[in-house]
This record gives C-alpha cells, structure tokens and sequence, in this order.
C-alpha cells in the first residue's frame, strides 16, 4: 500500500510537470502581453502550438542522422526527469534520494549536451552558431549554479533537495543576506538557462541574437514539439526549484502525509509557480535583450553573487 | 703462479709492443694486436680470480685495482678487436699509412702496458711513470693523422699533459718527504700499503699540500674542469680507437691515481678533507661540460664532453665520500669507462659509414645503418642514465649518497644532470633519427665488442654481480 | 600461485614479448602475436588484481635479488599498487585488443612491437615496486619506452621535438622523484619504502619531499605548467599508445604522487594541500581552455587529459586537506573521488583516443577542420566516441559524472575543516571544477560535432571506412565498463575500500555508504546520494515512454529534404561552422585573458575577388613566460660558456695556474 | 745536518729563485735563455751539493744532467732556434713587468704561507727548501702563461722542472730521482724538438675548428 502511494505520488508529480508547464509558458506570455497592453494569445495556445506540431509529419534534412532523431527524445528525458526529481507539492518522494541538487544540474546539461549536438549534425552555420553560443552560456551558468548549490548546501548540510526543504521549513535558515544573494544568481543562472530575455529572445529568428532558436533551426513536426515540450517542463523544473529552495513553506513533507497535506501543498506550489511566472513576465517586459557578448558579463555578476554568498556564509556563521 | 700472472699482465704488453714495431703486414699486426690484448685480459682475469700476490714494494694487487685491471684489459682487448676493423677503412681511405700503422700498434700495447703498470703500481712513483708514459704515448696517437688539426690537438695535449705531469711529481715527492720522516729513506717511504698504514703520524700540512698539487696533475689527466681543455680536441682529432681508450681507460687510471691518495688523506685524521674540493671540481665539470655539449657540432667532441662530464660525477661521489658515495663513484667509473668505449666504438663506425664527424650530418641513422643506430643508441641511452643500463644505477646512488651527506648538493648535481641529460637527448633524436641527409656506405663493423660492453652495462643495470659488489664495498670503507 | 606472483609473471611475460620482438624482424604476424600475448596477459592481470581487490586480501610483498644488491628489488601488492594494476590492465587490453585490428598495417612493426610490449611491462612494474631503486628503474623505462613510441613517426620533425621535450620533462620528474625518494630514505640510504615509512621526516623534509613529489609526479601527470611535453608527445605516437600514454601513463604518475604523499610522507600539514589545491584548479581550467582552441583531434584529447589531471589532484587536495584535520570521512570521500576518478579518466580517455585512432586510420587526418560527417562512414566508431564524450564531460548517469559527484560531495564536506584559508579556498576550487566540467562539455560537443557530424569537409572522410571487430570490441568494452561505473559505482567503490582504510585514516567508508538500490550516499543518507541506475532507468523510461507515445498518438512520419538553414542552404560544405568558428565565443570570453588571444581580419575591399582572411593569434603562457625564457637563458649561458672551446694554450695554462694558486689559498687559509 | 754542503744547497735555491725572478723580468728572449742557463747550472750545483749531503753518488748523474743538457745544450739549441726561425728578439707580454713581478712576489709569499704550517722538524728537506723549490715551481708556471711567445714558454716549463728537480733531490733517498730526471730531459727535448719541427715561431697557442683563426698567417 505504502508502495503504491508512493509510486502514485511520484507518477502524479510526473504527469503534472509535463501537463502543467506548457500553461505556465502561456502565463508568462499573457503576463507580458498585459503589460505591453496587448491582450495576447489565449493561456491555452501553447498547448494548441504542441499539439499542432505534433500532428505534423516531421521532416529532416537529407544528410541528418540518427543523432537528429533520438536528441529530442533525450532532451525531453533528461529534464522530464530532472522536474520529477525536483521536490515541487512535496517532498521526499520516492526516488528522490536518486539524485541530488548536483545531479539535477547534471541531468540539465546532459539535455543541453543533447540539443547542442543535434544542432551540428545537419553541418549549417546557424546550427553551429546555436550550439557554440549554448555551449558558452552554460559554461558560464554551471560555474554559478554549482557555487549556488554549495551555498545552499553547506547551511543545509546537503545537497539532497528533500534536505534542503526540510532543513529551510524548520527555520534552520532565517534571513540571511548569503540566501538573497544567491537567490539573486540562481535566477540568472536561471533566465540564461532557459533562454529568456535578456540573455535569449525565445520569440526572435533574428541570426545574430539567437542561441537556442537556432539550434532547432532544422526541427519540425514532432521533434521541434518535443524540443518546445521540453523547454517549457525546463522553465517549470527551474521555477519550481527556485520555489523548493527559497520558498518551501506549504510542501508537503512526503508522500505519506496524507491527502490534506498534499493538497495544500499542491495549491500552494500552483501560487507560487504563478507569482514566480508572473515576475519572470514582468522582468522580461521591462528589459531588452542583451548583445552575445555581454552575456558572460551578466553571468559572470550570477557567479560572483555566488561566491560572494559563500564567503559571507563562513562570516556569517562565524566558522 | 700470482706472481707470474702478475708480471704477465705487464710483460705482455711491453714484449708485443716491441714485436709489433717490427711487424711490417698490418693484418698481421691487428691479429697480433687482439692477441696480445686477449693474452693480458686472460692474465688479469686469472689474477683476479686467483690468489692475490703478496704487495711488493714496486706492485700491489687489491681490491681496488683487480677490478680495474681487468677493467683495462677487457677494454683494451675489445678497443683492439674494434681498431682491427677500423684501421682498415683508414687505410682503404689513406688517412693511415702501413708504417703509421706499426707505430700505431706498438704504441697501442705500450698504452696499454702503461695503464696496466699505473694501475698495478704500489710505488707512487711508479704510478706517476706509468700515467706519464700513457699520457705521452697518447698525445704521439692522437697526433697519428698528422693533419693540422691532429697536430694541433696532440700539441696541446703535450703542453698541458706535461704541465699536469710536473705538478703531479711535485705532490708525489711532497708525499715521500712526508712518508720518509715516518718510514726512513728509500723504497719503502713511496710504496702505497706502507705509507697508508702509516698515514695517521704522516704530517697532515704536508699531506695536504701534496694533495693540491697531485689533484691538479692527475685532475688534468682525469680531464676535470678546469684543466680539460686538451680532452676534447684529443677525442676529435685522433683515431677514434684511441677516442675510446682515452676515455674508457686513461681518464679512468687518472682517477684511480687521485684516489690512491684520497686513501691516505682519509687516513690521516688531521689532514685536510679533499672532499670539498673535489665536489667543487666535480661540480664545475659537470656544469661546465653539461652546458658545453649544447654548442658542439662534431660528434666525437661532443662525447669527449660528456666525458668529462662523467668523470665529474665520479669526482664529485668521491667528493661526498662515506662508503655508499664512494662505492657510486667506483661503479659509475666502470660504468662510464664500459659505456663510453661502446660509444665510441660505434661513432667510429659510424663516421667511417657516413664519411663526417659532424653531428648535422649525421641524421636519420636508423634509416641508413639500423644496426650502428641501435647500438649507438642504446649507448647514448646508457650514457645519459636512463635505464636499465648500469649508469643508471650509479647515477642513482651518487645522487642519493650527496642527498644523504648534504642535501643541497644535490640540488647542484642534479640540475647539471638534467642539463646534460637535455643535451644528449637532442642529439639522439637529432642524429639516430629523421630523414637522412645522406646514405653513406655501407661498414664492416665489428659488432660484438659493442654488444659486449652494453650487455655487460646492461646486466649491471639490472643486477649488480654480488663479488664487484663486496670488492668494492671494501673499497668504498677504506676510502672513508 | 598468489597474486603478486600472477602480477609479475604479467610483466614478465609482456616483457620476454617484447624482447622476442626485439630480437626478430617482426611483421603482421608477430604483431598479432605481440599484442595478442599482451591482450591475454593484461586480462589475467585485471582478473587477478580484480579477485585480490575484491576478496580484501593481505597485502603480498617479495624480494627479488636483483638491482642493488644490498636491498634487492622489493616488489609489494597492496590496495593502493592493485587498484592502479586494474587501472593499468583494463587499459593495456583495451589497447592491445584494439591494435590486433590494424588488419591491414600495423603501424611500423619493427619499430612499436618492443617498444609497445616493454613500455606495459615497465609500466606492470611501476606500482609493483616498493623500493625507490626499482621505482625508479621501471619509471624511467617507462619514459623510455614510450619516448621511443612517440618516435615512430620520427620523419616528421614536429614529432621528434615533442619525443626530446618529453623525455626531458620526464628525466626532470625523475630526479624530482629520486630527490624525494632521497630525502626519505634517510642518511643511512634506505630505499625500501616499508623502511621509508618507518622514518619521521623533520617538518621542513617532508615539506621538501611534497613539493618534490608535486613536480615529479606533476610533471609526469601533466599538471600546468609542466604539462608542455603532453599534448605534444601523446599525439605524436600511434592512437593505441596514445591511450596508454594518456589513459594509463598519467595514472602512474598519480600513483607516485599518492604513493609518496599519502603513504611514505605520512601525516602531513593543512597547508600542503593549499598549493596542490591552485595548480590542481589551474591545471582543470587550463587544460580545458587549451583543448577549447585545439583543432587537432588526438592533441584535444591529450589537453583533456590535463583538465582530468587537475581534476583528480584536486580530490587528492582536498584529501589532503581532511586528513591533516583529522577529518577522515572527507578523506575518504575526496580520495575515494580521486581514485575513481583515475578508473574513469583512463575508461573514457582511452576510449576517445581509440576512437580517434580509428578516425586517424580511416580518413588518415587528425585535423577536424578537415572531417565531418563521418557518423555515417563510421557509426558504431561515432556512437562510441559520442558515449566518451558526454562521459568526460560528466554528464549523468556515465561514469565521469559519479567521480565529479564525489569531487563535489567532498567540497561540500569542507565546512567541517577549521582553516578559514580553506573555506574559501575550496568553494572556489570547486567552481573552477564546474567551470572545466562545463567547458569540457564545450569542447566535445565541438569535437564530436565537427569530427561526426555535419558534412565532409574533405575527400579523406567520403572514403573513410568503419574499423574492423577487433577495434570495435576495444572501444565498446570501453562504453560498456563506462556506462556500467556510471550506473553501479558502488561496484568500483567499493574495490577502493582497502585502499581508503590504510590512507585515509584508517576511515572505512561507512555502512551507509552503500545504502540500497547501489546508490551512493558518502556522508550518511540524511546528506546527499545519486543512484546511477536510476536515474539510467529514469531517463531511458521517459525517453522511452515519450518516443512511444508520440509514435503511437501522433505523426509518426519522416520526409527527408534539403537542408534549409534558414533559407540559405550552401552546398559548400566550407560554410559549415568549424572547430575553429565553434571556439571562437570561448576564445573571446577566456582567451583574450588567458592565451592573450588576438584576431586579426583582413576583409578585401568591396569588389576585390581575393578571400578574406582572419587571423588568431595565441600566446601560449606555459611557453611563453616559463619554457622559452629558461631555453634563452641556457642558450645564453652556453653561448657565452662556448668561448672556453676557443682559447688559447697559454689562457687554459691560466686557468690552471689560477686554479692551482687558489687551490693553495684554500689550503693555507684552511690551515690558519 | 746543516753542513756546509746543506748550506751550500740552501743558498743554490736561494739563487734559483732569483733567477726565477729574473727569468719573469726578462723582456729580450737572448737574456732569457741565458738566464735559464744560469738557473740550470745552479741547479747543478744544488744537486751536486745535496749528493755530497746526502752520500748518494747517484745524484751526481742527475747534476751533470742539469748542467750539460739543460744548462748547455738546450740553451744553445733555443739561441739556434731563434735565429732559424726569425724569432722576434723582443718578447711579447701579456702583462706589464711590473703587474707580473708583483704577481711573482705574492705567488712566493704564498708559497711561504703554505708551507709554513708544515712541522719542523721535516729532517729531509726543510722547509725553507720546500718553499724555494714550490716558489720556483709557481713562478715557472708564471713564466708560461706571462708570455705570449712559444720559446719563452718553453723556458717557463723548463724554469718549472727545475723546481720540480730541485725538490726531488732534496728530499732525502728519493727513489727514481735520476731516472725522473732523464725523463724529464726528454720531455724537454721533445717540447724543443717539437717547437722546431712545427714550426711554432711566436706563440704555442692553438685555436679549435676555426679554420679562419687556425694560423692567423703565422706559420710559414
């Protein structure tokens, strides 16, 4: 029986990442068209534009190999995961202890690892532009993200997530400025990892500005759903692990700790999933895209808020 | 029977060079030549398996030097056996003339009788007669080509050679005044075993004056720094046999003279210590030559550096002193005398197959001559302390015995390893390897001399044969 | 017979090979019979090393009489020499399997066949040796040996520059060794390492021996600046010696390092691991860099191998760091990292280098910017490397990942270490870890996306065969054990229990360690733990379950067409982004600081018909601030010192006057 | 101990080494031979003073050696030399006399110095002896390098073996002494033999490969 909660709860979790998150790609856009007064595409388009894609015949270019056709699968795999293993309504689930907070960005860069590949295997130069730029950018985020990730850690005690959760729900933390600073670079680490403004432009064909965008330069059909599916579970896992870290309250503390429970803490993480999505929306509205080359400078401030959080930790802490 | 075999050692060589002065075939002579050297080795071996004759006044056979001799000998005879297929190729070319030739052998025999009489010797003086006379017999082969440059070479040899042999009789009467105050007049006050028992009363001011001046004379045979300058040119210019002897042998016996009177200093417990000295000297050889061998385009020269570079190592291990030094210092003199021969063994062949002494000319030999290039490959491989060749082996204990000693010694000594180590490598891939420049011509070489010393070298290496082990374990105690 | 015994018969056998094609002019035949002799041997070694690992035996030592005769050879298996033998041996059969498959033409036969068969027995012997006599003498055969593979190719003069830079740099490590080695044997010269450990070293000795061992082992292992001979001298020689050099050679030097520093020196200060934690971190970040702007395949690969390098001494650092405090857990944890990563490194290096290897003998061309699209000449050689790649570039669930996972879970143990220096420090080092890591991802998607993908950028690739069953097997056995350590490390860990007990403080990894399903859970389960298999499962599940669904409810249709880039579709394979291009935002974020990287365009003017061209210039800083300036100056030196040749009689009669007069003066101050 | 011959030896040596430092202020190469001869035939007397002392007859052979070869025939065969080969009558110095006299002196006190510490009682040769011959010895090898001209060399080695032989014969039953003798004669011959036969008419000197440098237009 208990098995069986637990494989419920975490096959939910699953079944919830993926069905939510296209909804949450349609909150941001609609947060962004009321700002700029326009009243936007419905909530509901991002799932239309899937399922439109879906239904189409995927073509691929003559000499395109089999690297094209499993990437998008692996794309999708590796961050459908790495959102499960994230603690979002609850935590601890059942196979949580299966990866940590390192191996969740592990499983990140294994799905970027797969798009930046798959866009050099047609031979274009916008593939390559696409997967060179990507894979700068991640160079410079994982620096930033890892220090973040020993911040958290080291007042944890753990890289585990479910740790971490209940570690900041028994108030182990307070306010600490370490903790403001690193949210401040996860959320960096975060716009650039999910090619949002100002880092990416999601919406533009413009060649010289684009990372992502030509990457899948050479996708249709059910591929390029697949590539969007999983860039919009990618926002969900990031805006739910931000939540996770730096805003637990309301999870529930396992699976086993009855429906009620649950349920708060399902609503509470859909709050904060929509705050967060909302300010993402905001920000994004009041920014404009930055050159390519000044990107390492914004991660750069992501890597030195990191280690800036760490230091003061040890002061703070007094060790 | 030892005292026969004794005389034997000696005899051989003085009777042969006289025969051979009147040989006029040069076959004939070369066989006679080998035979001769073969005769001395198979004396010596016996002496040294043998009973040990009891010390004379004029010889003394010990530990020390029964592994020498037969040492020298077994050069000789291989050198002997090599020069036999390498006067050919002089005459064919004319550079020697059969009547060079029987001077040539004569002389060789009388080298070689001489270095066996300075190594056997128990009375100084006799030592000093029997390096001079080797040391002369040398400059006459070095001179053998009578070109200017072999002129030249021989004629700086005998300027410099003479002044270190008047410096080195000064330190050996030195040496008799302080012996003679002890032992009374005559023999006995230069005969070796006596004066080393005596050593503790001798007068230490006097010791250490005589010491000053036979470092400087035998040091100038031994080649160190700075009174080598003769070392080099001599190994370019003469015939590349006497190349090998020079360096397999004299610098060697040289050696071994400073050492017999180490052996008194270091039993006389006021005198000064040499050690310091000689490490300088070492040292400076070693730096010196290390740095040298970069600049030196012909080949021949360029292991005459290295000669001296190695003799600085054995002097700086001496230097050190205590038994693990001294017993790296003995073995690296056999190592490097056996090493070097092979060396220049196969640069002779080499040369005479390239036609050119010159190291730019001399690339891409493993393409022309396999063979040659293997064997002076492995050779410079040996030479410069790499394993599994014996040098190795010595290398490794004189650095480890400095390190033991005084530990920023070993500082020095190491950096001046290196650097040479940098200089023989660069001319191993230069010369064994790339495309040839030239094909050259094809060598009646005579290979297994070569064989035999690096094999010798290799087994050494690899596993110390236990009795050279204790002879010069003993050795290495009594230096002090 | 015991495990020694089966180890040194081993090395005997592979060297008697050796000898036996020294003495006869070996063609194919023997080449199938040298490296299939070596390939059985190594296998019973692995086995055998395998069996004493896992079964917790005793350590095992005998003495040979041989070498110095007063100490003999002592030769010793313990965890530590057996671990590093596993390491040595799956690298060895990897090798040897793979070159029984140059069917057509083993590279240079006369040449390879002694040296390739001596070089492993050498290398058999290294972590046997328990003396510094025989360490040493199988240390320099080993340079040696391989000295003489990166000269196979020696008609090209590049290749025999790198020969002499390695060489020296190798002769430098050894006296580096041999002066540690000096320093703990003592006064009365004793070499046995069981005597060595006996001895207490005076602070400042064992300080000596510390830094020696960083430079001798350093400079063996590649760590920057003394990397310099590496990426020249691994290429150089043929791909199956490559991937020993770089797989399993640079391990050895790891071993020495360990071997000295964790089990001669002793106890060591905090402070030791300060400076081994820099270069370590430099050594990671660099090495990366350098690959990043490499586009000679096997030299990228040997530059990766100085990025692990630094990778691996950092977990050496931080092992350090816990067992000066006492704090053995982490000890064992950074040590556990370090030393599987060792396994890992030589899995998925020898793999890339094998895989290059068959790139090299297909299309004959190690340059990227001349292949491309060979995933469809060569698709089980591209898989192969592609599985390598994400495995060096530590991606989950292969095995690079879990060493890196180690790395970092030891790092987040460092707030327990009491120096402040350290707090800071290891953070920070283990930023630079996650930079490299990133870059490395970099550097492969650039390496196998301009090798593998794409379109042939030359008629080399359009004719490129894939490689025989024998390579194959080589590189899969590779993926196979790369993605099996991925999955269950806890099977390799726990191999490493022995050898964390006798060095890390005594500190058993524990119970917890292993907690159920295999997954790994260092620090007790509360702290963090990764299970591969899982997240293996996982993803395959998803990745499954996902492709099915959208086959089964939606399109399940491909049409092929042109490429469309955009609208813009060359036919010119020439436009495709090259290794260089894919570099370039790399080069101009870090190489502008780091190699001083400068680009010059020469744009013709409108109209004119000549091609552009852009010119990037880069400063390599090892070279240019260290090396160059020390060649000058001993140029310099010995062109001044070279006068000496040219004197005259009566000058070197002055010298010797003035040496005999100072000599006097010596004298008769002495006597005052 | 002191008789009259020991004293008369003493004062040969004495007189030596002011030949010494003449053989150094010479600058004219007729005076310098005659000064060598003048040290040689001292030489002789010093031996033939020490033969007497000591009662060994065959230091008498060693004497009429110093005098007949190196006192007389030697010197004769240089003045021949010189006027066959053209030698320049001047001698070319490296260094002024003064500088070289000075250095003369301060060679001598440390030859003083050094044996100074050597005991007393030393009954064969005393130590002033011992001084006088290593003085010579240095001021010999002093000669050598002060000049640049070969035949001036030549006597500087020659001025050196004097020392050397004086020294030997000093010391009391010295094996080999007059064989040592001989043989130096010989390498002296040899020396003067080879000076002829090569043609080495200014200096002695030799440079390495450089052909270019190699003669410096001066062998015939």
């Amino acid at each position: 029986m208990a098995g069986l909660i637990d494989i419920f709860a975490q096959g939910l979790e699953m079944l919830l990442v993926v069905g939510l998150a296209p909804l949450l790609v349609g909150w941001v856009r609609k947060v962004k068209a009321h700002v700029f007064r326009r009243r936007g595409p419905s909530l509901l388009q991002p799932y239309r534009d899937l399922l439109r894609l879906f239904s189409k015949d995927a073509l691929l270019a003559e000499n395109a190999s089999w690297i094209s056709r499993t990437a998008p699968y692996v794309v999708f795999a590796a961050v459908w995961v790495a959102a499960a293993l994230i603690p979002t309504f609850a935590a601890g689930l059942v196979f949580h202890w299966a990866a940590d907070l390192i191996a969740i960005v592990g499983l990140f860069g294994l799905a970027r690892f797969a798009l930046a590949v798959a866009g050099m295997d047609v031979g274009t130069s916008f593939g390559g532009i696409g997967s060179s730029r990507e894979m700068l950018l991640a160079s410079l985020a994982e620096p930033a993200m890892l220090m973040v990730v020993f911040t958290i850690s080291l007042f944890a005690g753990s890289s585990q997530l479910a740790s971490i959760v209940d570690f900041v729900l028994a108030g182990g933390i307070g306010i600490r400025p370490s903790l403001g600073l690193a949210l401040v670079a996860v959320a960096i680490v975060a716009i650039a990892e999910n090619a949002r403004i100002p880092v990416d432009n999601p919406a533009t064909h413009l060649e010289l500005t684009m990372v992502h965008e030509a990457m899948v330069f050479e996708y249709s059909g059910r591929h390029l759903a697949m590539i969007e599916a999983a860039a919009a579970v990618k926002l969900l896992a990031w805006l739910s692990l931000i939540a996770a870290i730096f805003l637990p309250f309301g999870m529930a503390p396992g699976p086993h700790s009855g429906f009620g429970a649950m349920a708060v803490g399902l609503l509470a993480w859909l709050a904060k999933l929509a705050v967060l999505a909302t300010l993402l929306g905001l920000f994004e509205a009041s920014i404009a895209k930055m050159r390519v080359f000044r990107v390492p400078e914004f991660l750069g401030g992501a890597f030195a808020l990191g280690v800036l959080a760490t230091v003061l930790l040890f002061v703070s802490r007094g060790l | 029977m030892s005292d026969l075999l004794l005389i034997a050692v000696l005899l051989v060589p003085a009777v042969a060079a006289l025969s051979l002065a009147f040989v006029r075939d040069y076959r004939t002579g070369a066989t006679l030549n080998v035979t001769a050297a073969l005769l001395a080795f198979a004396a010596s071996v016996a002496l040294l398996l043998g009973d040990r004759p009891p010390a004379g006044e004029l010889l003394i056979v010990d530990d020390l030097n029964t592994t020498f001799v037969v040492l020298n000998t077994l050069v000789g005879f291989t050198t002997s056996v090599f020069s036999a297929s390498y006067i050919g190729h002089e005459l064919d070319s004319g550079r020697l003339t059969p009547v060079l030739l029987r001077f040539y052998h004569a002389m060789y025999q009388v080298m070689l009788g001489s270095m066996s009489l300075a190594l056997l010797a128990n009375n100084l003086g006799l030592l000093w007669v029997g390096v001079e006379v080797a040391t002369l017999t040398t400059v006459v082969m070095v001179g053998i080509y009578r070109t200017e440059p072999a002129l030249e070479a021989a004629w700086k040899y005998f300027i410099l050679g003479s002044v270190g042999i008047a410096l080195a009789f000064f330190g050996t009467v030195l040496v008799y005044l302080a012996a003679q105050e002890v032992l009374g007049e005559g023999l006995p006050a230069l005969a070796w075993n006596r004066v080393l028992e005596v050593a503790p009363r001798l007068d230490p001011r006097l010791l250490d004056l005589a010491f000053v001046f036979l470092l400087v004379g035998y040091g100038t045979k031994a080649g160190l720094v700075p009174f080598h300058a003769w070392l080099p040119d001599a190994h370019a210019e003469g015939p590349t046999p006497i190349s090998a002897v020079l360096s397999g042998l004299l610098l060697n016996v040289a050696l071994y003279a400073l050492l017999r009177f180490k052996f008194l200093l270091a039993g006389n417990p006021e005198a000064f210590a040499p050690g310091p000295l000689m490490i300088l000297l070492g040292l400076g050889s070693l730096w010196f030559s290390a740095l040298m061998l970069y600049r030196r385009r012909d080949i021949k020269r360029f292991f005459a550096y290295s000669s001296i570079e190695h003799m600085g190592i054995a002097s700086f291990a001496f230097g050190v002193a205590g038994p693990l030094a001294n017993f790296a210092g003995l073995l690296h003199m056999a190592m490097h005398s056996l090493t070097k021969s092979a060396i220049f063994m196969a640069v002779g062949h080499v040369a005479q197959a390239r036609g050119t002494q010159k190291i730019a000319d001399l690339g891409g030999l493993v393409r022309t001559h396999p063979m040659l290039a293997v064997g002076l490959g492995a050779g410079m491989v040996a030479i410069a302390g790499l394993p599994p060749f014996g040098v190795f082996t010595s290398e490794f204990l004189v650095l480890n015995s400095a390190f033991a000693a005084v530990p920023s010694l070993a500082i020095p000594l190491a950096i001046g390893l290196l650097v040479a180590l940098g200089a023989l490598l660069l001319r191993f891939v230069q010369i064994l390897f790339g495309e040839p420049s030239a094909q050259g011509e094809p060598v009646q070489a005579a290979v297994w001399p070569l064989v035999l010393h690096l094999g010798l070298v290799l087994i050494a290496g690899v596993v110390l044969p236990d009795p050279l082990v204790r002879w010069f374990q003993h050795v290495a105690a009594l230096l002090g | 017979m015991s495990a020694l015994a089966i180890e040194l018969v081993v090395a005997a056998v592979q060297g008697t090979v050796g000898l036996l094609a020294a003495a006869s002019r070996p063609g194919r035949g023997w080449a199938f019979f040298v490296y299939g002799a070596t390939a059985v041997a190594s296998a019973i070694g692995f086995l055998t090393v395998l069996v004493f690992l896992s079964s917790g035996s005793p350590p095992a030592a005998v003495v040979l009489p041989l070498g110095l005769p007063w100490i003999g050879a002592h030769l010793r298996l313990d965890p530590l020499a057996a671990w590093f033998l596993l390491v040595l041996h799956l690298g060895s059969a990897a090798a040897s399997l793979f070159a029984l498959g140059y069917d057509a033409e083993p590279p240079r036969p006369r040449a390879v066949l002694p040296a390739y068969a001596g070089f492993l027995a050498a290398m058999n012997v290294v972590p046997l040796a328990a003396d510094a006599f025989s360490f040493l003498f199988a240390w320099e055969a080993m340079s040696l040996f391989s000295f003489l593979l990166v000269l196979v190719h020696h008609e090209e003069g590049e290749n025999r520059r790198a020969a002499y830079v390695y060489l020296l740099m190798a002769g430098f490590g050894s006296v580096c060794l041999l002066l540690a080695f000096g320093l703990l044997a003592g006064r009365d010269g004793s070499y046995a390492f069981a005597d060595m450990v006996q001895h207490r070293l005076a602070p400042w000795a064992a300080a000596a021996v510390f830094l020696l061992a960083v430079l001798g082992a350093g400079s063996k292992a590649g760590l920057f600046p003394l990397h310099v001979w590496l990426p020249l001298a691994h290429p150089a020689a043929p791909s199956h010696v490559s991937a020993l050099m770089s797989g399993v050679m640079t391990k050895l030097a790891v071993y020495s390092f360990v071997r000295i520093v964790f089990d001669l020196v002793g106890p060591s200060p905090w402070w030791w691991s300060v400076p081994l934690l820099v270069v370590a971190a430099a050594t990671a970040v660099m090495g990366v860099l350098y690959a990043l702007m490499q586009h000679d395949l096997k030299r990228l690969l040997a530059y990766h191998t100085v990025e692990n390098i630094g990778i691996i001494f950092l977990g050496l650092g931080l092992a350090l760091a816990f067992r000066a405090s006492g704090l053995a857990l982490g000890a064992a944890i950074a040590l556990t990292a370090a030393l599987l990563h060792v396994l890992n490194h030589m899995l998925f290096k020898s793999l890339l280098f094998l895989s290059a290897g068959a790139v090299l003998q297909a299309t004959g061309e190690r340059d990227m910017e001349h292949l491309g699209g060979l995933v469809h000449r060569m698709p089980a050689t591209a898989l192969a490397f592609l599985l390598g790649s994400m495995a060096i570039s530590a991606l989950p669930p292969l095995n690079g990942f879990v060493s890196e996972w180690l790395t970092f879970q030891a790092i987040l143990v460092s707030p327990a270490l009491p120096q402040p220096l350290l707090h800071y420090l290891v953070p920070v080092a283990g930023a630079l870890l996650a930079l490299a890591a990133a870059l490395a991802a970099a550097c492969f998607v650039k390496a196998f996306g301009v090798t593998f993908l794409g379109r042939a950028r030359s008629s080399a690739v359009a004719d490129a065969r894939e490689v025989d069953r024998f390579q194959l097997a080589a590189m899969f056995g590779l993926v196979a054990l790369c993605v099996f350590v991925g999955i269950v490390p806890a099977g390799a860990i726990g191999l490493l229990r022995g050898v964390t007990q006798t060095l890390a403080e005594g500190a058993v990894l524990g119970e917890g360690w292993l907690t159920g399903w295999l997954s790994l859970a260092p620090a007790g389960a509360l702290r963090s733990s990764y299970n591969g298999l899982v997240v293996l499962s996982f993803v395959l599940f998803s990745a499954g379950a996902s492709a099915w669904s959208v086959h089964r409810f939606a399109s399940a249709r491909l049409v092929r067409g042109p490429i469309w880039d955009c609208g813009y579709p060359d036919p010119s394979p020439a436009t495709q982004y090259t290794a260089a291009s894919f570099a370039q935002p790399i080069r101009r974020v870090f190489g502008s600081v780091v190699f001083r990287a400068r680009e010059q365009v020469d744009m013709p003017p409108p109209g004119d018909p000549t091609p552009a061209r852009l010119v990037v210039r880069l400063v390599d800083p090892a070279w240019n601030w260290l090396f160059e300036p020390l060649a000058a100056r001993v140029a310099e030196v010995t062109e001044r010192l070279n006068r000496m040749q040219f004197l005259t009689i009566r000058r070197y009669l002055v010298l010797v006057f003035l040496a005999l007069v100072a000599l006097l003066v010596v004298i008769a101050l002495w006597q005052v | 101990m002191s008789g009259i011959d020991i004293e008369l030896a003493r004062l040969m040596a004495t007189l030596m080494l002011v030949v010494s430092f003449m053989l150094l202020y010479q600058d004219r190469l007729a005076g310098l031979i005659n000064a060598y001869a003048l040290q040689s035939g001292l030489l002789a007397l010093a031996v033939a003073a020490q033969a007497h002392a000591q009662e060994a007859p065959h230091l008498y052979v060693t004497a009429l050696l110093a005098l007949v070869v190196k006192g007389l025939a030697i010197p004769l065969a240089l003045h021949r030399i010189v006027l066959r080969l053209g030698v320049h009558r001047e001698i070319e110095k490296v260094i002024g006399v003064g500088t070289t006299m000075l250095f003369g002196l301060a060679v001598t006190m440390l030859a003083v110095l050094v044996v100074l510490p050597v005991t007393e009682t030393a009954a064969a040769l005393t130590r002033e002896d011992l001084g006088f011959a290593l003085a010579i010895v240095l001021l010999g090898l002093l000669t050598m390098i002060s000049r640049r001209n070969a035949v001036s060399q030549v006597i500087g080695f020659m001025s050196l073996e004097n020392g050397l032989i004086l020294a030997a014969t000093g010391a009391r039953g010295m094996p080999l002494v007059v064989e040592v003798s001989v043989a130096f004669s010989i390498l002296i011959a040899f020396i003067v033999v080879g000076i002829f036969l090569f043609r080495i008419r200014e200096r002695f000197d030799s440079v390495d490969v450089h052909a270019l440098d190699r003669f410096r237009g001066e062998l015939p």
